[in-house]
């Protein structure tokens, strides 16, 4: 295993201190636990705060999209494990300005009991709360199935759209509609080459033979829809994105955001690569690509792979991803 | 059993529990994330250490609750949430208890059964640790005595874990293996079993 | 060998063609060479243009900072190889807004050579040209000859420089006068875990034993001063910024920009490790941290490594580095 | 021989040189970035594709300096680079010649050796491509006849570039290496001989 860490045990609170050392403007803690993190203005008076929180490993995901425009708060956990309770109890107060607080958070059992848990705390603290999970992994189940389908880099979407949102002084309900309308209209699939070694364990993610790519994988290397032989980047571009304009329904006259990520080792190059192929593959369909993102947004540590992430747009969802926004990993505007 | 015995017995049984963390961190590698071991490691420690702050006056509940709280925050998970709140729900079958024998602990555990099925959104069959303490709280609910009770809900649980063998996941990570999943028994199932088997290993030795 | 590419010889015109596919309001290639991008306002008429360039496999260096407040074009060789003297030529008449232009790249022999047969075929053309060599590697030389050094991830501060002082109507010698002094204040060090696969030969950029890594390492796994155990972050932090400090003569009341770069494959979560120590080191001297940079900046395909670079500031070279900056890749201000 | 020979046998040895191109490689693997197979390997393709371009009537100067340019532009790089240069300096002393012997071959090859450390800031001993060139400039300048020249700038070529294995790199990448450039030859030098070794091989074919 050959990390840059101390004892594994202490790695995701020392990454956490790094990034408040590093943006005490942007971010702060606001009691004694490391893992818990508001934007640095918490909480905005009469707006509603949005709280997301999961494992660590997967930076910018989670705690890259806290900020003014995004995310209020953030409950960290573990490597790949949820944060607890108490935690996201604690990110909860720190941000309620007293309209009520969102949690949005990826699809994942641990975490979806652990803010379950804080939603009760929270109502007996008063706070009002309501959730959002993403849940855009197309790979994961069935559309007939998607509610529960996984959260992965489609998420952030849907951070931008509840941030702006909020932002412009949305009610609690407001807030949860438009970011409701965004993850139904987001999809995502990616694809595995090489697995994360976990700090703690000194295991890979998963395991994968030679020259062999896993379709479909999630963020913590959860094994996808199935196994083949590596393809080329086209094809590649080709099977992903035809796949995601299948699930959402798009077709001539579809606007588009496009969302090429890497999974942390694959170069920024690669991702070039297929978005090029993606751009021509959505042009080629009539399909008009409004917004792209291309780089690092939702990782697996050092795994090795991407995902392709398509939201629809129409005016409102457009407008929302335009509003300025500002965090230690993301700025639009 | 008394609060300071019970409390004795939970603390045994985890430091034993321990000794299976690899086995359960390499199920859960295989159908999940690979975290089990630790969930069962530093929650069992956390669960240990603050149950030796407890005074030796401490009502089964107390110790309960305390439990509880304790492995729901060492390391978040499924695991520990959903064991968090089963401990919670059984806790309130004691209240105003200061002996436990079998009937305070088959229903507790049918308490803590039904905590995950309402909480997991899942049911027997599903793959899932549900499947061992359904097997165990069964088993519980028909025995005699309390030493019939433990070698049956053991049993009962072994049983079950094998059964998940051939099962396909349906909640939580496993099920995104989908047909794949089929093939290893449920790692949170085995998890159960093997506390049990730490318990019954505690109850025969001398006192 | 696992990367998301189509044939090996396509690589670096498919990934350009992504960058511009992507960016068209800030990029654009005056010609049909792909291998040669500009800023997609250039020229500027009455200020100095800055080019750039050098081999692929480093995004965001040297095409990411092409755009507004940075350099003015580049010129794109192959994985780890030189443009050629044609390509270079073509940027500058591209970016020439009658100011002269500035040659501003890492001191690789090979890009030496071919911008230097580029400057005298612009002088033909009636271009002035004047020469800036990024040359912060501590490790590649000691300071007694510091103008052999290699240029690594440091050069962003030179860049920053740069295209600040040309945005703000700068002469050409003015510019080459202000990019010297950062050169001249900037120092980095970096260490490599792991190796990259080259695209073209499938064979590793070096070979490390396990358990080892190498302190010096270029970015192109050229090996560095020595090879040693693989140490903790916070030796390793302690280590580096040591290093640079000595270098640079730093001390108590030194103010300094920071930058952690990952060099590929190494997670954002381990560059905030580092930064961690790195802040703690400079601060427990009194040396103040005025601005920070972590993340991938100069990278080198999926290498697993990190660098440090510091620029000693003063309030000119402040200011610099504060004026806004545009391209895709960054952003200031 | 006159210019359409000459362009033949450039092409000839070029094409012969190519198979040396995974031994180039992996010495610039080494001791450098290992492109250098890519380097003569494009930069060869490049040339040939060139000079079979070029009309019966071509001057050996103009053959130099399309070469240069293939050569240049094929895959730039270091060598890439300064054997461009080296061949315009070298076309420079054919200017007016029609018919080159050995004491144009000497003058070119000294001409070439002149840019290279010129360009290159290097010295006979900084472990490069120069040591090999010096070397077999000088055995040309003082050959008695053009297979004597052959021979004996083979031989020196070789000698030097065997030199060149105790030698630390003080130029190019291979100089960052410092005291552990010691133990191979150098690439580029090598990759000189090699071409010397295929121009006296096709120079043994029956015309
Ligand atoms: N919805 C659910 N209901 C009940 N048990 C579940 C559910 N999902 C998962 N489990 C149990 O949790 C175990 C995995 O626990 P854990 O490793 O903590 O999960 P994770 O790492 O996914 O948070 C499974 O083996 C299964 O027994
Ligand atoms: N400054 C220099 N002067 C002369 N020859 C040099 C110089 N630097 C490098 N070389 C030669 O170039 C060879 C490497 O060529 P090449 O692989 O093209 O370099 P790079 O990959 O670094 O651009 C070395 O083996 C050496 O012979
Ligand atoms: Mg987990
Ligand atoms: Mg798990
Ligand atoms: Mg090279
Ligand atoms: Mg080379």
């Amino acid at each position: 295993m050959k990390k840059i860490i101390n004892a594994p045990e202490d790695f995701v609170d020392e990454f956490v201190e790094g990034i408040l050392l590093a943006h005490p403007d942007l971010v702060r803690t606001p009691g004694d636990d490391l893992r818990v993190m508001v934007r640095a203005d918490a909480p905005l008076a009469g707006k509603v705060g949005i709280v997301t929180g999961g494992g660590s490993g997967h930076l910018p995901l989670f705690k890259g999209y806290v900020g003014a425009g995004l995310c209020s708060g953030v409950a960290i956990g573990n490597v790949f494990s949820s944060p607890s309770s108490d935690q996201i109890l604690q990110a909860t107060k720190a941000v309620d300005g007293g309209a009520g607080v969102l949690y949005l958070y990826g699809n994942y059992g641990g975490d979806v009991f652990n803010f379950d848990l804080a939603c009760d705390l929270a109502e007996l603290e008063g706070i009002p709360t309501a959730t959002v999970l993403g849940r855009d992994d197309v790979a994961s189940q069935p559309r007939e199935r998607k509610h529960d389908r996984r959260g992965v880099a489609g998420i952030l979407f849907a951070y931008k759209a509840a941030g702006a949102a909020a932002e412009r002084g949305d009610s609690l309900e407001q807030v949860v509609a438009v970011t409701e309308d965004v993850v139904e209209h987001t999809a995502t699939i990616g694809i595995g080459l090489a697995p994360t070694i976990m700090p703690t364990t000194g295991k890979p993610s998963f395991e994968l033979p030679d020259g062999e790519m896993e379709i479909g994988i999630g963020i913590h290397g959860e094994p996808g829809s199935r196994r083949g032989p590596l393809e080329t980047a086209d094809e590649i571009a080709d099977h992903l994105t035809s796949a995601l304009v299948d699930d959402l329904g798009l077709g001539e006259g579809s606007r588009v955001a496009v969302l090429v990520n890497g999974l942390g080792a694959t170069p920024l190059e690669e991702l070039y690569v297929l978005y090029r192929r993606t751009h021509r593959f959505l042009a080629d369909r009539g399909i008009e690509i409004v917004k792209k993102y291309v780089g690092e947004y939702a990782t697996s540590l050092e795994m090795a792979g991407a995902s392709i992430s398509l939201l629809e747009l129409d005016d409102a969802r457009l407008e929302l991803l335009e509003a300025p926004a500002r965090s230690p990993f993301f700025r639009e505007g | 059993m008394r609060g300071i015995e019970l409390n004795q017995h939970i603390r045994a049984s985890l430091a034993l529990l321990i000794e299976s963390a690899d086995e359960l961190r390499d199920l859960d590698q295989a159908l999940g994330d690979g975290d089990l071991g630790i969930t069962v490691t530093a929650g069992s420690r956390a669960v240990i250490t603050e149950l030796e702050q407890l005074g030796d006056a401490a009502t089964p509940t107390e110790i309960a609750r305390t439990a509880a709280k304790a492995f729901a925050n060492a390391n978040p998970s499924t695991m520990a949430a959903l064991v968090a709140g089963a401990l919670l729900s059984g806790s309130r079958t004691w209240e105003g208890k200061d002996e436990i024998g079998l009937p305070e602990a088959s229903a507790f555990v049918a308490a803590a059964a039904a905590s995950i099925a309402h909480r997991g959104k899942t049911e027997v069959g599903d793959k899932t640790i549900l499947d061992g303490i359904v097997a165990a709280a069964d088993a519980l609910a028909s025995a005699g005595d309390p030493a019939e009770g433990m070698t049956s809900a053991c049993d009962a649980a072994a049983r079950a874990v094998r059964e998940t063998t051939e099962l396909q996941s349906r909640r939580g990570r496993a099920s995104w293996l989908q047909e794949r999943s089929i093939g290893l028994p449920d790692p949170g199932a085995t998890a159960f079993w093997r506390f049990l088997e730490a318990w019954a290993v505690v109850s025969a030795r001398p006192h």
